[in-house]
């Protein structure tokens, strides 16, 4: 009982804060509501079991995405008065288009039986002596660990792509270099003169 | 010796059409007329043996042609006595207006190409009169279609001369077509197109009926009158005559040699040759019958009015051509081609004639501004006495008669023996008769009678002009009134040279002497089946009936001949001021005759404008207004169309494009739902 | 390497040179070359056994695979190949000085088009045909485009469009065909009985194609457009060959793979044919430009080809035959003639002309033979030609013929007309007046055009023969299917035996 | 008893969200790559509770990976909208049209 | 696991490789762009012979998720070919800003295709394809100071992740209802009976896929990327992706939903008809030359999934066939375009300006007329060929229909190849004046590509027929 509670309040938050992320107004509030949502979907995904993914949910999601998000929006000068105007043109037959669609997968998916599945299909069978990570990291590097190769250059991937295109180095900006500072010598650095009175300093 | 005679003039046209710039003037002219001579000279001794019964028939093959599953058909030359007789009239008219024509043309810069056409259209006319096979006889008959195109636009500077080609050529097109079905039908129906093979199996192809036109007709007539609207077309047959009297746009000996002694007879050539076909075909006779005698009298009331020499004598054609095919059509071939046969050396005389005339006159053709020309042309002046008596059919019965008497007298006689249709035909001969002689003798008259009434003609003038000013281009005074009122204008008209005298006199004297030579083989019953010997359907019976006839029906001709002798001295001799009263009496009579029936008018109306008028509408309408408008340029804007659709839908805005995927889905999906669930 | 591949790689290889190659030179590498195969399609006629094997100088590689190199022909692709090679030397010679830009360019499409043409009319296999039938386009287009008149662009893009879209659905129905005949080769294709239902649909999409490309009322606008912007010699080739594609698939595909077909569908070429004689030559009539007058005039004459062809027997067929023949030779003449006179006053427009007799009296003769010829005058090629399929259809219908032969009255009024206005008449005007008549280059094109439009209408056994027994077998192949004709003979009994 | 299907029906709204947040927005690009996001959890929740109904532990896998693929795409995401920033001062998605036709 | 591995060997290559050329060039910095990418063609060329080893094998790897067959092999070895070549042209656009980051990204989505083409697993598609997509947003935006090719990145991330959040969708219905990512156990699901849940899942896995192939109406960033990316850029997204997407796709309809053929032909023969006549529609009127082989490929694709559409084996190798061809010629024509630059250097993509190519650069003008051609299908060149292969398969299938809609939409798009064609040879000289000159090795592609489309091509039908017989046969 308490699981069908804690269902439909996850839901209802989840699916309000969605709605509030792209109805908002201020691309720093749609941020905290998108970690909302996160939140939620976190506990949905708890009740039914995925514990690593929940936990996952937040740890990469609220704190290194959203964070992400917030720091881009943040760090980007953006005059938000200006943004506000002509939000609603296309709502109405995108809103239209969007109640069709849900409703279609509401409709289709709805009929999901899990009784005419055969379950020896199974490519992994849940364990019940094993802890979801456990498990999943049990998964993950035998029978994925293709995927979970490739996954890591998909983030290098990203790395390099992040770094290739915001990197810039900017002309007159010296950079520190500690081998040179290090091979620097006091003869090279210093001089001494005999300075006359009276006359300025050369510098 | 038969290729001698078909190939000289051809080779001969070859060689002064492409090559007098090499062998110069002279030599072509020498040429073409030395091959016409020699043509001719070889044509008469196989007349001759014809005319003494020790002439065979054969034919020579030259070439193959065509051979196309069944239809099959050569180059072939075939010589039989309707050839033999076509042969002289053809060489012999030929290579007299050859003759004619040093002198006619001499002042021309294009002679040898005027020869070389004239060789050219005798070798194409040989080609008709000895083909085997109904082809051959179209490619002749093409083939005169293209000379007489070719000589009537041969003053090309000319634009009337031009129009009156192309009319010439179209017209006799549409005659062609009707030739060209007749063919494609006789060849359905007999399997060949041999003329031999054909005129054999004619007679059993009686009562049969064909399919034409979605129609069920008796196949002999459909045969026939598909044919008989080819020789119309030659022939200019009523409907389709209107070309004739345009034609004489052309030479004058090319007037005598084409458009009254050789080509606008091959009509007549042609249902003779086929007679047999045509005798199982009564309809088709009838036919012939009517549009012979329609023509006969058509031409002949037109004639009394016309003003230039050249067209009376064109319409004076014309009806003689009708009096030929009603002679066909009551099935007296014989009589058809005798007068074929006189026809052509009064005829050729005549134009020849008229032609020594005109150049006497300075090209003045107009015969208003002719009279009293007898003193100042007077070897000419007899020339055409001959020919208007040959044509007028002056002779005494029993006696002696000119050319015409002989021949004409054979058709009305035949036409009344032959009863029905030929009855009325013999009506509208004798009255046809009697305009024949009223208009020819109205030529005379007013060409070589009276006083001279030369000052009014343009011509004239210019040529008075020229001598004394030389000053060719001063058309101001042109029809000044002269102060010296004998009429003559200070012209001297004279007689023309040697060369165009020599044809007059021989054929004076083919007019005077060839109907009495001749008649008996032509059209006398015992003889003329063996002369002919098969070559035509010779109905010796009708013409025992023919020569049976009641004396009054023998003497009414030249009676109507006498009748119109006198009106027309008294109208042009006695009391020149009858005429133009006669006129104003009856103004719509004569403005119709005058007009020629309205019969260009009718045939510019009906055909010419809505021709040109449609093809405009076809192709604005048609092509550019909607064939293109729906097709190519319509299918292009509507791509354009669908492009600048496609372009605007490319929006540039992110949104826009992924609202566009949304809504692809979403159909998908949707489509999905309707269809498997 | 046999003679066909060889007649297809001479001008391939030439056109190369002449693409890479100085203008003088090109002109000459393209006139020897096609000098060369027109020597080669000589030896041919002569090597070609009448009354032999229905394909000969047959070549087969399997080269690629799906379907096959090969190369052979019958007697109507021998004579169609002969009339290519043949006007092919006179086109370079006509494009001699009327081209100067691009000249290798110009003369390496030329050397193409010959190949690509020979090549259409040689193969034996449906995917190779379609392979050269569409790329004769690519040639065509760019002498279009790049040396026409001024409204080149638009003639170039309506002839490409117009002409592909025809030509694409013909492919899919040879995807059918082979898809249900199991094989692509012609010959075996030619026995094979397609089912009559799919016939109808076949015959169609190659309807689409060819009638295009005849051209055929009412897809012919292309033509008169294409015609006017073409190049004279573009013009020469157009009309000369590219239109007798069209009626070669008529005879070569159509007719004998689809009989059944052809026959249910007769009416409907009737019916278009008859249309197109009576259209076109009326609109021919108001022409103020000689070069559309005679290119509506080819649409009319392409329409009893059509005609003809569809009354299924010996002499229509063979008569449809011999006017392609003498078409492509008369019209590409025709054209030549246009083309003398363009490049001396450059205007195309009648009106501009008049009296030509008089200072080009040489120019003069041969153009009013190959009018002659145009309209068929008996002695010429066109005669033969119209008087045999004329009669063929005839003996199909003779109210076809009826209506198809009016073709040579209005035929005769367009051309004496045109003939008249240009030639005939006063030189009135200065320019006209200077017009030299034929230099020696002119004479070298008409003479051959003008002794083979003799040739043909004189002695056309020479050109009948080879083709006989291929009209015959294709009469054969519909003689099942055969309406019969309106013209039926109906003998009383007792005459019965005589009319057999 | 909440099934499986309480959770794709979450999921559903989810995602449409995601979808109409990408194009009824026209102002602001940093709220479409939200979005984005959005579809990905709409796409995590189905796959773990796929995963938990068919008592199969490849949907919490695939999820991982779509997590960690979804970081990545984020961060390539934030990197061109800052280039983009840096070349027009905006973010504004009515201003992304130089392209277009 | 040691065995599996010798069946990666060509994306251990890659792999290795991208990481070795990525520190080179950290410690040489952006100088020596010769050395990377002569490190980088080394190793596409290394993992082309790596696939060459193991062609023919087939086997599965990696618990199953991992295919290795002929078809696989086949689509790697062009999409490796395709970014050699992407490799070859590139530095001489990057004049001033190669980087060592592009032949590494280049190696990297080239990585992420061949997972993708070996894909047996919905995991190993997602993250092949995610590899892919990545790669190609950096590569898109690469010329970061240049507005055109951010924006064209930023386009082409947010309606990718769009696109592959409708994939993943799928994907999960995919999964929910038939209870496996493993392209056969679907198979054997959908074979029984294609529930509501798996018939929706392929569609958004359809509809996500054909983003990836830009196929209308998922095309709709096609355009503006294709002209905003560099152009090296442009010619790898329309070259080794398309093999890769196209590849992908064929395997997924065939190999996983196979036995739901019914419910999914009538979605791509939309999809294919509506491609073909936009792709052909809204080209007409470009002035922009890689706008237009944009709308070139859309209508291409439309072609390749006639033969998707036919759902059999001869439908496979002709669009195996037609992958190789129009590699061929979309290279060809970008390498064209590459070298379309004025005399002060700068770019021209505009078409108008191309008007008298065919005089100042005639070599030029006849390669691209070849292969302008030869994209429209035009016989006797060589993109005829699958093209005619694509509409032997759906007659076979009888979809006749599909086949006649299909060819005539063809006519409308010859008529933009043509005006382009047009513009080079019939058109007056332009204000702009072509200068730029290829390289020794761009000409001698530009040409063998030519020529090869010309004719010589037909007599590689044998070849190509039994290669791609062999590698379409291995998903029937």
């Amino acid at each position: 009982m308490i699981q069908i509670f804690a269902f439909y309040i996850f839901a209802t938050v989840c699916i309000a804060s969605a709605a509030m992320v792209i109805f908002s107004r201020n691309p720093v509030h749609s941020v905290m509501w998108l970690i909302l949502a996160f939140f939620n979907a976190a506990g949905l995904m708890l009740l039914c079991g995925a514990e690593f993914i929940a936990m996952l949910l937040i740890i990469v999601y609220v704190g290194a995405v959203a964070v992400l998000f917030l720091f881009v929006v943040m760090m980007l000068d953006i005059d938000f008065a200006e943004l506000r105007a002509g939000f609603v043109r296309y709502l109405p037959l995108g809103a239209l288009v969007a109640i069709i669609l849900v409703a279609e997968l509401v409709f289709a998916l709805g009929a999901w039986n899990a009784g005419a599945i055969d379950m020896a299909a199974r490519a992994a069978p849940i364990a019940t002596d094993m802890t979801n990570i456990e498990q999943i990291g049990a998964q993950i590097f035998t029978r994925y660990v293709f995927l979970f190769e490739a996954s890591g250059m998909i983030l290098l991937v990203a790395m390099i792509g992040a770094i290739v295109l915001t990197n810039r180095q900017r002309a007159g900006v010296r950079r520190q270099v500690i081998a040179d500072q290090v091979r620097r010598r006091p003869e090279e650095a210093t001089r001494l003169v005999d300075q006359p009175v009276g006359q300025g300093v050369e510098l | 010796m038969i290729q001698a005679i078909v190939f000289l003039p051809l080779l001969a046209a070859l060689v002064a059409g492409l090559g007098h710039h090499v062998i110069g003037k002279t030599a072509s002219k020498m040429i073409t007329t030395g091959a016409l001579f020699i043509s001719a000279a070889l044509s008469w001794p196989i007349f001759l043996s014809f005319i003494n019964g020790t002439g065979e028939a054969g034919v020579v093959t030259v070439l193959q042609w065509v051979q196309s599953g069944t239809l099959s058909f050569n180059w072939e030359l075939k010589i039989d006595t309707l050839t033999a007789v076509m042969l002289v009239v053809i060489n012999t008219v030929s290579a007299l207006v050859h003759l004619y024509s040093w002198s006619y043309m001499s002042e021309d810069p294009h002679q040898p190409r005027f020869f070389a056409y004239l060789s050219l259209f005798t070798f194409a006319m040989l080609m008709l009169v000895t083909a085997n096979n109904l082809v051959q006889m179209f490619f002749g008959w093409e083939g005169v279609g293209l000379a007489s195109y070719l000589l009537i636009g041969f003053w090309y500077k000319k634009q009337s001369a031009n129009a009156a080609a192309m009319k010439a050529f179209v017209v006799n097109r549409v005659g062609d077509l009707g030739f060209m079905l007749g063919i494609f039908a006789t060849f359905l129906v007999f399997g060949t197109v041999s003329i031999p093979e054909i005129l054999e199996a004619a007679p059993a192809m009686a009562g049969s009926t064909i399919g034409f036109l979605g129609l069920r007709l008796d196949t002999m007539t459909v045969l026939c009158l598909l044919l008989f609207i080819g020789a119309m077309g030659k022939s200019a047959q009523l409907g389709l005559h209107t070309w004739l009297p345009d034609a004489m746009e052309g030479p004058t000996p090319v007037s005598a040699l084409i458009h009254a002694a050789t080509m606008v007879t091959a009509g007549v050539f042609m249902v003779c040759r086929l007679s047999p076909m045509f005798e199982a075909a009564p309809v088709a006779l009838s036919v012939v019958t009517v549009v012979g005698a329609a023509t006969c009298f058509f031409a002949a009331t037109v004639g009394t009015t016309q003003h230039d020499i050249k067209r009376v004598i064109a319409y004076s054609t014309c009806s003689q051509l009708g009096y030929m095919f009603f002679a066909a059509g009551v099935g007296a071939y014989g009589a058809a081609m005798f007068h074929l046969f006189t026809h052509a050396f009064f005829k050729a005389l005549l134009f020849l004639g008229a032609g020594s005339v005109i150049h006497a006159m300075h090209h003045e053709q107009d015969m208003r501004y002719y009279g009293g020309l007898r003193k100042h042309i007077p070897l000419t002046y007899w020339a055409m006495m001959m020919g208007t008596l040959a044509i007028t059919g002056v002779g005494i019965y029993g006696v002696f008669g000119f050319a015409g008497f002989y021949s004409k007298d054979g058709i009305l006689e035949a036409a009344f023996a032959a009863g029905g249709l030929g009855t009325m035909a013999f009506w509208v001969g004798i009255f046809a008769a009697l305009l024949t002689s009223f208009y020819s003798w109205r030529l005379v008259f007013l060409t070589f009678h009276g006083k001279p009434r030369w000052e009014q003609s343009e011509h004239i003038q210019h040529a008075v002009h020229d001598e004394h000013h030389d000053d060719a281009h001063d058309y101001a005074h042109a029809h000044a009134p002269k102060a010296d009122s004998d009429g003559t204008a200070g012209y001297h008209p004279h007689e023309s040279p040697l060369p165009m005298l020599v044809p007059l006199v021989i054929l004076s004297i083919g007019a005077v002497f060839a109907g009495f030579i001749f008649n008996h083989p032509f059209i006398y019953p015992e003889e003329g089946t063996a002369f002919w010997a098969g070559s035509l359907a010779y109905n010796a019976e009708l013409m025992h009936a023919a020569h049976e006839v009641p004396m009054w029906v023998k003497w009414t001709p030249f009676a109507v001949m006498a009748i119109g002798l006198l009106l027309a001295w008294n109208s042009y001799i006695r009391n020149p001021s009858i005429p133009a009263r006669f006129v104003a009496t009856f103004r719509p009579l004569h403005q119709f005759l005058f007009n020629k029936w309205y019969f260009d008018e009718l045939y510019d109306k009906i055909f010419v404008k809505p021709a040109f008028a449609l093809g405009r509408f076809f192709w604005q309408r048609g092509d550019v207004g909607t064939i293109d408008a729906l097709g190519p340029n319509g299918v292009a804007s509507v791509v354009s169309g669908g492009s600048r659709l496609a372009v605007r839908l490319q929006s540039g805005y992110v949104y826009g494009y992924a609202f566009v995927m949304l809504l692809g889905l979403v159909g998908l999906v949707t489509w999905a739902m309707v269809k498997f669930l | 390497m046999g003679i066909l591949s060889l007649m297809l790689a001479i001008p391939a290889i030439a056109a190369i040179l002449c693409i890479f190659s100085g203008d003088r030179l090109a002109r000459f590498v393209a006139l020897g070359a096609t000098l060369v195969n027109f020597a080669l399609g000589l030896v041919m006629w002569r090597g070609f056994e009448v009354n032999g094997a229905q394909w000969q100088f047959v070549e087969r590689a399997d080269l690629f695979g799906r379907f096959q190199y090969a190369l052979g022909i019958d007697g109507m692709a021998l004579m169609l190949i002969l009339l290519t090679a043949f006007l092919m030397p006179l086109c370079i010679l006509a494009s001699w000085q009327a081209i100067q830009k691009r000249v290798g360019l110009y003369m390496g499409m030329f050397l193409l088009m010959e190949a690509i043409v020979i090549g259409v009319f040689a193969a034996q296999d449906l995917i190779l045909f379609y392979i050269f039938f569409e790329a004769a386009l690519i040639p065509m287009y760019f002498i279009i485009g790049i040396w026409g008149g001024d409204n080149r662009k638009y003639a170039a893009f309506k002839f490409f469009l117009y002409t592909l879209l025809g030509s694409v659905l013909m492919l899919i129905a040879m995807i059918v065909m082979i898809n249900t005949a199991g094989t692509s080769d012609i010959t075996a294709l030619l026995n094979y009985d397609f089912p009559t239902n799919m016939q109808f649909w076949l015959w169609l999409a190659f309807f689409a194609s060819l009638a295009v490309k005849m051209p055929m009322f009412p897809v012919h606008t292309w033509l008169p457009d294409a015609h006017v912007q073409a190049p004279t010699a573009g013009s020469m080739i157009l009309a000369g060959v590219l239109l007798k594609m069209g009626s070669y698939g008529f005879i070569r595909f159509m007719m004998p793979m689809f009989p059944d077909a052809s026959a249910d569908l007769m009416w409907v070429v009737f019916i278009l044919s008859m249309i197109a004689v009576v259209y076109t030559s009326l609109i021919a009539l108001v022409q103020n430009d000689m070069k559309k007058l005679i290119a509506y005039s080819s649409v009319a004459h392409m329409a009893i080809v059509t005609a003809g062809l569809f009354a299924f027997n010996q002499q229509g067929l063979e008569g449809a035959l011999v006017i392609m023949l003498s078409h492509g030779v008369v019209s590409a003449a025709l054209f030549f003639c246009v083309g003398v006179i363009y490049d001396r006053l450059h205007t195309r427009e009648i009106s501009r002309y008049g009296g030509l007799a008089i200072n080009m009296p040489a120019y003069a003769v041969f153009f009013l033979l190959f009018t002659m010829a145009s309209i068929g005058l008996p002695g010429t090629s066109g005669f033969v030609g119209e008087f045999l399929s004329l009669l063929g259809i005839y003996e199909a219908s003779s109210f076809v013929a009826l209506i198809c032969a009016t073709g040579i009255i209005l035929g005769a009024a367009y051309m004496l007309y045109l003939y008249r206005r240009v030639v005939f008449g006063d030189l009135t005007k200065d320019d006209v007046k200077a017009m030299t008549d034929l230099n020696a280059r002119e004479w070298a094109i008409m003479v051959p055009l003008a002794a083979v439009a003799l040739w043909m209408g004189i002695y056309p056994e020479s050109f009948l023969a080879p083709m006989r027994d291929d009209v015959a077998f294709v009469v054969e192949r519909l003689a099942d299917a055969k309406p019969a004709g309106d013209a039926q003979l109906a003998a009383p009994a007792v005459i019965a035996g005589v009319a057999q | 008893m909440i099934s499986v299907g309480h959770y794709l029906a979450v999921s559903a709204v989810l995602f449409t969200l995601g979808v109409l947040g990408i194009f009824i927005n026209r102002k602001n690009i940093i709220v479409i790559l939200m979005a984005i996001e959005l579809i990905l959890l709409a796409v995590n929740i189905n796959l773990v509770a796929f995963s938990a109904a068919l008592g199969d532990l490849v949907g919490q896998v695939f999820s991982m990976f779509v997590l960690t693929v979804a970081a990545g795409e984020a961060a390539i995401g934030l990197a061109i909208l800052v280039i983009y920033f840096r070349g027009r001062g905006t973010i504004a998605v009515d201003d992304a049209n130089r392209m277009k036709g | 696991m040691i065995a599996d591995l010798n069946l990666i060997w060509p994306e251990i290559i890659l792999a290795v490789g991208a990481m070795v050329t990525l520190m080179i060039g950290v410690y040489l910095g952006d100088r020596r762009v010769a050395l990377y990418q002569i490190s980088t063609m080394v190793t596409l060329a290394a993992a082309i012979a790596a696939v060459a080893t193991i062609f023919g094998t087939e086997a599965t790897a990696f618990s199953g998720t991992v295919a290795v067959d002929n078809f696989g092999n086949f689509a790697k070895i062009l999409i490796y070919a395709a970014s050699l070549v992407c490799i070859v042209i590139a530095p001489r656009f990057f004049e001033k800003g190669m980087k060592a980051e592009y032949p590494v990204l280049v190696v990297l989505a080239a990585l992420g295709m061949g997972i993708m083409v070996s894909s047996r697993d919905m995991m190993t598609l997602y993250i092949g394809l995610e590899l892919n997509s990545l790669a190609a947003y950096v590569l898109a935006s690469f010329m970061r100071n240049d507005d055109r090719s951010s924006e064209a990145g930023l386009k082409y991330f947010v309606l990718g992740a769009l696109a592959s959040g409708m994939l993943l969708y799928g994907i999960s219905l995919l999964y929910g209802f038939s209870g496996s990512t493993q392209f056969n156990e679907i198979a054997a699901a959908l074979a029984s009976d294609v529930s509501r849940g798996e018939l929706f899942g392929l569609i958004f896995v359809l509809a996500g896929l054909a983003f990836k192939i830009s196929a209308v109406p998922f095309h709709m960033w096609t355009p503006d990327v294709y002209e905003g990316a560099p152009t090296p850029v442009t010619a790898f997204f329309a070259s080794a992706p398309k093999v890769a997407a196209m590849a992908l796709m064929t395997r997924v309809a065939i190999d996983a939903m196979g036995p739901a053929l019914g419910a999914w032909q009538q979605i791509v023969i939309f999809l294919a008809l509506a491609s073909i006549i936009l792709g052909a529609v809204g080209a007409i009127g470009q002035k922009n030359i890689k706008r237009l082989l944009a709308y070139s490929s859309i209508n291409n694709v439309g072609f390749m999934l006639i033969g998707l559409a036919a759902g059999t084996q001869a439908g496979v190798e002709a669009i195996l066939t037609y992958l190789v061809v129009y590699l061929v010629t979309t290279l060809g024509a970008f390498l064209v375009v590459l070298q379309l630059t004025d005399k002060d250097g700068n770019r021209v993509e505009s078409i108008p300006a191309l008007a008298g190519l065919s005089s100042s650069r005639p070599g030029l003008a006849a390669a691209m007329a070849v292969f302008l051609f030869s994209l429209a299908g035009i016989p006797p060149l060589f993109g005829f060929w699958p093209k005619y292969l694509v509409f032997e398969a759906a007659v076979a299938a009888d979809l006749v229909p599909l086949a006649v809609a299909g060819i005539v939409a063809s006519v409308i798009g010859a008529y933009y190849y043509i005006a382009v064609i047009k513009t080079m040879y019939f058109d007056d000289k332009s204000d702009v004046q072509i200068t730029g000159q290829g390289t020794l090795i761009d000409n001698a592609m530009l040409a063998a590509s030519a020529v090869w489309l010309c004719v010589i091509g037909y007599l590689f039908i044998p070849v190509l027929g039994t290669v791609s017989t062999s590698a379409a046969s291995v998903l029937f």
